[in-house]
């Protein structure tokens, strides 16, 4: 974990507004090279919010985005890209008319002799999807007539085209199983011993867990608090996530703990 | 395939071509022009047959089916062209392919064999003197609104510059001028224009180029409580005809259809046979230095005194279908049963 | 399955970071403030643009804003009009029918012809005329909606087939006036010439709304839900009260209340109440917002469809009568020309969407009123036709620019 | 759990094409009153179409379905929940220019006198939302304004409106949060309380064992066991699902394990 | 990041569900089958539809299959073809353009009025007359892309403004014919009458294929991809060698080749390549099968729009001054009438989506040969007006019927 002291990126106050609702309201979040901070909070606590004003999807409102320590402006998606962030968006953002192949290098077509190298471009997606350990019925198939999970792998591999500095997970292993969980979690790893700065947002603690060297948690718009992964409880977090400690998830615990504790040693495991 | 190359006379193919422009202003087209030219035609040659298009009003349409029937050899054709300027190189070509083409009702550009019409300039003057008629004594001071045709139809600006001839000197004042496009809700917008323009009482006459858009101007002027004021069309539509029994109307002008359609066939039917049409086409008319043989037929007003002398005894139309209940009286009026 | 709300967890009854609006009438005004700088203005903008087109035509002319010349505005938008009422609904589907003109004028045919030439009582004629327009729309929908061809495909085959069926139908005869004074004759030009009748549709119309948004108000208040504070329904109500009656005024200085108006109003109600207060309406938005999420929530997507089709197709067909009324007769031309665009081109500007899921049958009126005052403004003044095309053109253009750069804001600060 | 000898829902040799791709093959499965069946497997392995196929939404090519004994023709979604199917897709399947309350009763709305009846949805709709743990800024904004997990909530909500005997549930808890995802679990508990079948799609394994009495394993669009959760290890329900004993999630434990032990216990807890 | 794959599992090349078809010529034919029963033809049934036409019109007049008429076709289908490729753009955005026509005519008029009235070398006014129609594109597009106001819109003030101008221009002129074997005269009337010509075409298109077909499955296999086997390669060359020699043989009876099927087939080709073999064309069926993912790729969703509606002026400017070589001169009205709904119904008929992200420019080939077979076929038979337009409206229907009927086994069976 190569850590320098300038964060490659970092947010100072930045507020964001839709109409009636205050969505975001003065967040700071810094991310280093070599780094992986875990977002979390909520359903609704504007993860994805932030991660879009940082992909240039949404400007922001108020408040400053700094890259390698100077302020830049995000305004299209096109200004994230020039800068090196590669983002995986919760809703996938796929072209559902256009097949695997082209959705995966859609804007950053391979060309040779003026004409799209389908060849090349084709053979390069299987290479990717394999990694991924996803079986796909044929990278020709539009990208609508995939499974969930499927959709979620293309749209992963989508942002290791390129060379990116920091890649941005928004929840994607949500539709994995588990092996193609695995093979993200890995592939995280590898991205974070590469030196590139990742944000991944999960609902999944374990996988924090597992991956994060950082949690960074939002509550209603707001930072809620910074937790090294290493040094911090579970319940910790989830309180920090659900703003108090007695929560549905608590509850739950005891209650399924008493009716049946051999069932929930097993569950938990 | 069309690389026959008989002369005309040799009667290889016996179809003639009829080419209207449009079948929705008027109905003159489908009611009268076409069969009255098929009659004409097989009563004059048995085994001769009559080919039709209609081209909606759109010349490049037209012209395709212009070349279609060139390519299937027919060697005559009657042309009532969209857009008569325009078809030089049309009947240059069809000359050179030994196609003989009669411009019919409107004078088309180019060799043409033989013409017949009537005079559309003069239509205008007969409307516009028409109209200064019905305002009698009260002309030179009038104040006159006129609705022309589409300014995309080359017709409609010769009647307009005929009827700018008598009326510029004729009344008092072209207060309010537009185009109606040939559209009778477009009309009876404009004539709305005019009344809040000029007041209900700012003109005393209406010019339509005609009859369909001077219905709409009629009901626009009646909703707007304006009576009893001239206005006049063309066409002599059977609608018009009642609307100047009922004395809504002014005037219509008459074209009759039937010498019109009759002659042209008769020259059509000679041109197939190689006959000279010096009978039929007895004046002769000027285009571009040629001088075109030609049939050339007086339109005529009609108006409440004439309607049974003009479009009942030349049986355009019987007295039963203009006299309908409404207006029994006033066919009763006018000696028409 | 209500007992599974047993184990709820408590969660404040307000999201905190909703901007809840104050009370009474300041929070109105600053939400409405709120509202202008994000650009979520909804109708706004047209009707400033209408505004800002009759102030110019008036300063040109001198004339526009004469009782007579709004008056006559009047009677021209209603058959276009109720025409682009039904294109509101196709295009909610995110459909087209370009049918419409076509069959505006197979049912005016249709209706002449029997009244006319057969002897039909009128009425009798008329409603004949749109049960046929409905027997067609039905068509048109079941060869979308079972068959699967594109409705631009079947509508424009219908534009072809029925502008020719018209053509069959009226036959020789071309024209045939209206009978005088008779039912069709009478819908674009009757005036309810006592005051009180403008009056009395004006008080009708704002009482209406009143009872009906305090009667709302009143539920919600009881049901525990946010409710509009009675001081943002006055003023409401007051803005209403001063347009209606202004209106009613401008008409009683003329001919009187005008019979085609309370028409096209009337549709414009009813068919709004229809589509925002009904389950049928709500299909129709879910239709058009997504297909396949509505055929998965079990509504049989193809009798809306069809449903709809014959809507349009219905009042098209009293479009249609009107058309007829205001020109006096009926003819074989009936219905080409500019209509079909217009009235497609009404509804957008009026701000429903040509993608579906979108819109409201207020903005046929909304945009009738743009295009027709454009027209007529350039009419009064009288300018040659090359050049009043360029000037609607533009114009029309100008009046939604307004909309769309207020759009634009909301759409950059929105999800879109 | 009260369970008859006929199975409320029973599938027989189901077999289901797109196009080029034989997606379903002879597919088998049985759901019981009061019970609920997991139906786990690999991405793209068949879950989704196959209760599509239950739902209505696409006809089966081979096979039969029977209901309570009696052989049923699906071939609309009206006809699976006239039977009393209620259906939460993977992907969501909401009118995106509807508000929250307009989804919620979409098909189904309540009248009164001719009229929707929107107070009384709209209070109904916060009932329902409120017991499910989330948070949307308004129930009168559209759909497309909310966030993943708020849209999976609503359309959860969406399914227990009506009275169905069978709830299927396409990856329920992808997009929630850790309290949302516990409010889930414990809804799918009450519901076979109350004696209805679920089916329940998941990728996470815990869950599955918290919830699931028996799981069946989809591989390839065919099936590959049923196993009941009580007796099975979760070794052999992976292995099921992934075909082989050495697979990238074994081969990530065993690595994570290697390089910190301590961090592995952490993370599997 | 290629060492990403240093850890992949092994995974089998061919996944075990898909229906992999047999080698060779057989399992042409089984693939064949299977698309037929489940419906997923692609072009099969227009073209079938299309030659129904042919045989039922040949079967009643005896005059449709004569070389001279199907040459004659293929100048009829020059200048609305263009215009229809240009719409196949707008339509893959799922855009519309109705100034289409408006923008033909004017470039019309501007192109006869420079060179007939004032003298313009010919070639110069054609080519200043493109310039414009680009501009006016890129004005369209700047209004639709950046300021946001629906293409509908932009588009239909666009109709009212270039038929404004179209006029302006014409002045009192009102139509100016052709200079006689001039440019533009020749556009649609230039024949290679060199027997050579029509086949020599014929042979390169076919060798053309072939190469690229075989040069394509070469480095496929190199690649080790899935490859078309040589067998199929050999059928479709043969079918696309006897359609190019029959069409060369029977133009040879004729006139022999017209310069403008060349035009026409040059664009279409042309186009197809630049859409489905350039970045260009990806980024304008993504940014027709999804604005906000295209936008979120990096794609500069503002300039695709605009270089769209420019391409789509500039091909309806061409496809005017075709018009205009058609019909003998430039005039008024150029461009209005049905030009516009037939381009678009061509584009639509032929298999392109309205709704964007489905479409290639051969259909704007395919539906216009529907529709101009329809039209010519009926003016050989000479019927009334009236009848004409329902027969065309049935025909039409019928003709897409065919295609909406396959694609609906293939919706059912699918995801849709
Ligand atoms: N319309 C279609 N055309 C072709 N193939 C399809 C279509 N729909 C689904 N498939 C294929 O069917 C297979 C099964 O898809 P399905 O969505 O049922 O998988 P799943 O088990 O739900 O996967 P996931 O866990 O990722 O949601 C996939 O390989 C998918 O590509
Ligand atoms: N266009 C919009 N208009 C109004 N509100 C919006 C809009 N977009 C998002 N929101 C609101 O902003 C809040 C944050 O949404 P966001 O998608 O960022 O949440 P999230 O943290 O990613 O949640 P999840 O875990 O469910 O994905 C939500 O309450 C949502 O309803
Ligand atoms: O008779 C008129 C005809 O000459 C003109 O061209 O079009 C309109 C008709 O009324
Ligand atoms: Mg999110
Ligand atoms: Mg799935």
């Amino acid at each position: 974990m190569v850590q320098s002291d300038t964060p490659v990126l970092a947010l100072r106050g930045v507020s964001k507004r839709f109409g009636a609702v205050q969505v975001l309201t003065g967040v700071d979040l810094d991310v280093h090279a070599g780094q992986v901070v875990a977002l979390v909070g909520d359903n609704g606590a504007g993860k994805s919010t932030l991660v879009k004003t940082i992909a240039g999807v949404h400007p922001i409102d108020e408040g400053t985005i700094e890259w390698a320590g100077k302020q830049v402006h995000l305004n299209r998606p096109q200004d994230a890209q020039a800068l090196g962030v590669a983002t995986v968006y919760q809703d996938l953002a796929l072209c559902d008319n256009l097949d695997v192949v082209a959705n995966l290098f859609l804007g950053r077509e391979l060309i040779r002799g003026g004409r799209l190298d389908e060849v090349a471009m084709e053979k390069r997606a299987k290479e990717l999807l394999d990694t991924l350990s996803i079986r796909i019925p044929s990278v020709r198939i539009p990208v609508a007539a995939l499974s969930g999970g499927q959709r979620q792998v293309v749209a992963i591999a989508r942002a290791l085209i390129g060379e990116p500095k920091i890649v941005i997970l928004d929840e994607p292993t949500a539709a994995l199983g588990v092996e193609q969980t695995a093979q993200v979690l890995d592939l995280v790893e590898r991205l974070r011993d590469r030196g590139l700065g990742v944000i991944l947002i999960s609902h999944n603690m374990a996988d924090v867990r597992a991956v994060a060297d950082q949690v960074a948690v939002l509550r209603l718009g707001r930072n809620n608090g910074v937790f090294p992964v290493a040094t911090t409880s579970h319940e910790t977090i989830i309180s920090a996530i659900t703003g108090a400690t007695d929560n549905a998830v608590t509850r739950r615990q005891a209650r399924v703990a008493d009716a049946n504790i051999q069932a929930s040693a097993e569950a938990t495991k | 395939g069309g690389s026959s190359s008989n002369s005309a006379s040799s009667g290889g193919n016996k179809t003639i071509g009829l080419l209207l422009p449009e079948n929705s202003s008027s109905i003159r087209y489908e009611s009268f022009d076409k069969p009255l030219i098929e009659a004409k035609v097989k009563a004059l040659c048995s085994e001769c047959s009559v080919q039709y298009n209609n081209a909606n009003n759109d010349a490049a349409t037209q012209k395709q089916q212009f070349d279609t029937m060139v390519s299937q050899g027919i060697k005559v054709i009657l042309l009532d062209a969209v857009n008569a300027p325009g078809t030089t190189s049309w009947i240059t070509d069809a000359q050179k392919k030994g196609v003989k083409v009669i411009a019919y009702d409107r004078l088309a550009s180019g060799p043409v064999s033989a013409y017949v019409s009537f005079d559309n300039e003069k239509v205008g003057e007969l409307q516009g003197q028409a109209l200064v008629d019905a305002l009698g004594a009260n002309a030179k001071s009038a104040n006159v609104v006129m609705i022309n045709g589409s300014e995309t139809d080359p017709n409609a600006a010769q009647f307009k510059a005929g009827a700018h001839k008598v009326l510029d000197t004729g009344v008092g004042k072209i207060v309010y001028e537009q185009s109606g496009e040939w559209q009778p809700t477009v009309a009876s917008q404009k004539i709305g224009a005019a009344i809040t323009a000029l007041g209900k009482n700012g003109f005393q006459a209406v010019y339509s180029a005609n009859d369909g858009m001077a219905a709409a101007i009629i009901t626009a002027l009646k909703a707007n409580g304006i009576n009893n004021i001239p206005v006049g069309g063309q066409d002599a539509a059977p609608d018009a005809i009642q609307r100047i029994l009922a004395g809504d109307q002014a005037y219509t002008i008459y074209k009759a259809y039937k010498p019109e359609a009759e002659g042209a066939a008769t020259i059509a039917v000679d041109l197939l046979n190689g006959v000279s049409v010096g009978g039929t086409a007895t004046a002769s008319t000027d285009s571009a230095g040629l001088n075109i043989p030609s049939l050339l037929l007086t339109p005529v007003v009609v108006t409440k005194a004439n309607i049974k002398d003009t479009v009942i005894a030349d049986g355009m139309y019987k007295a039963s279908d203009i006299c309908t209940a409404q207006y029994a009286d006033a066919c009763k009026d006018a000696k028409i049963q | 399955m209500s007992e599974i709300s047993e184990s709820a967890a408590p969660i404040p009854a307000v999201d905190p970071r909703l901007l809840v609006r104050e009370q009474g009438l300041a929070g109105y005004l600053a939400e409405f403030k709120r509202k202008l700088r994000s650009g979520d203005l909804g109708s706004v903008p047209v009707v400033l643009g209408l505004i800002l087109i009759a102030v110019v035509f008036q300063a040109i002319t001198g004339k526009f804003l004469t009782a007579g010349n709004l008056s006559n505005i009047t009677l021209y938008i209603a058959g276009p009009g109720l025409i682009s009422v039904g294109i509101v609904f196709v295009l909610l589907l995110g459909e087209i029918d370009l049918s419409l003109g076509s069959v505006a004028g197979v049912s005016a045919a249709i209706s002449a012809v029997l009244s006319i030439q057969h002897g039909v009582n009128e009425y009798a004629a008329a409603g004949i005329a749109v049960l046929c327009a409905l027997a067609i729309g039905a068509l048109h929908g079941f060869f979308f909606a079972r068959i699967g061809v594109p409705a631009f495909v079947v509508t424009l085959a219908g534009l072809l087939g029925w502008s020719g069926l018209q053509g069959y139908v009226m036959g020789n005869t071309g024209t045939l006036n209206n009978i005088p004074n008779g039912f069709i004759a009478n819908l674009d030009n009757y005036f309810f010439d006592d005051v009180a009748a403008a009056y009395g549709l004006a008080a009708i119309g704002v009482a209406g709304y009143l009872v009906a948004a305090l009667l709302g108000a009143r539920s919600r208040r009881e049901a525990g839900l946010p409710a509009r504070p009675v001081s943002e329904i006055a003023l409401r109500t007051a803005l209403l009260a001063v347009l209606a009656f202004g209106a009613a005024y401008t008409l009683n200085q003329d001919r009187g209340l005008p019979l085609a108006l309370v028409v096209f109003l009337g549709v414009v109600v009813i068919t709004d109440f229809v589509l925002r207060r009904t389950s049928y309406g709500r299909k129709v938005f879910a239709v058009g917002g997504g297909v396949e999420a509505a055929r998965r929530a079990g509504i049989n997507v193809a009798w809306v469809r069809i449903s709809v089709f014959m809507i349009s197709a219905g009042l098209a067909a009293v479009g249609g009568l009107f058309i007829a009324s205001q020109s006096g007769f009926a003819d074989k031309s009936l219905g080409s020309g500019n209509v079909l665009m217009n009235s497609i081109a009404a509804a957008v500007i009026g701000g429903t969407s040509l993608f579906g899921g979108r819109g409201k049958t207020w903005s046929a009126l909304l945009g009738m009123l743009v295009i027709q005052s454009i027209v007529t403004g350039l009419d009064l003044q009288g300018i040659s036709q090359s050049i009043q095309y360029m000037i609607t053109g533009a114009v029309l253009l100008g009046a939604v620019v307004l909309d769309s750069v207020s759009r634009r804001t909301q759409k950059s600060a929105g999800r879109g």
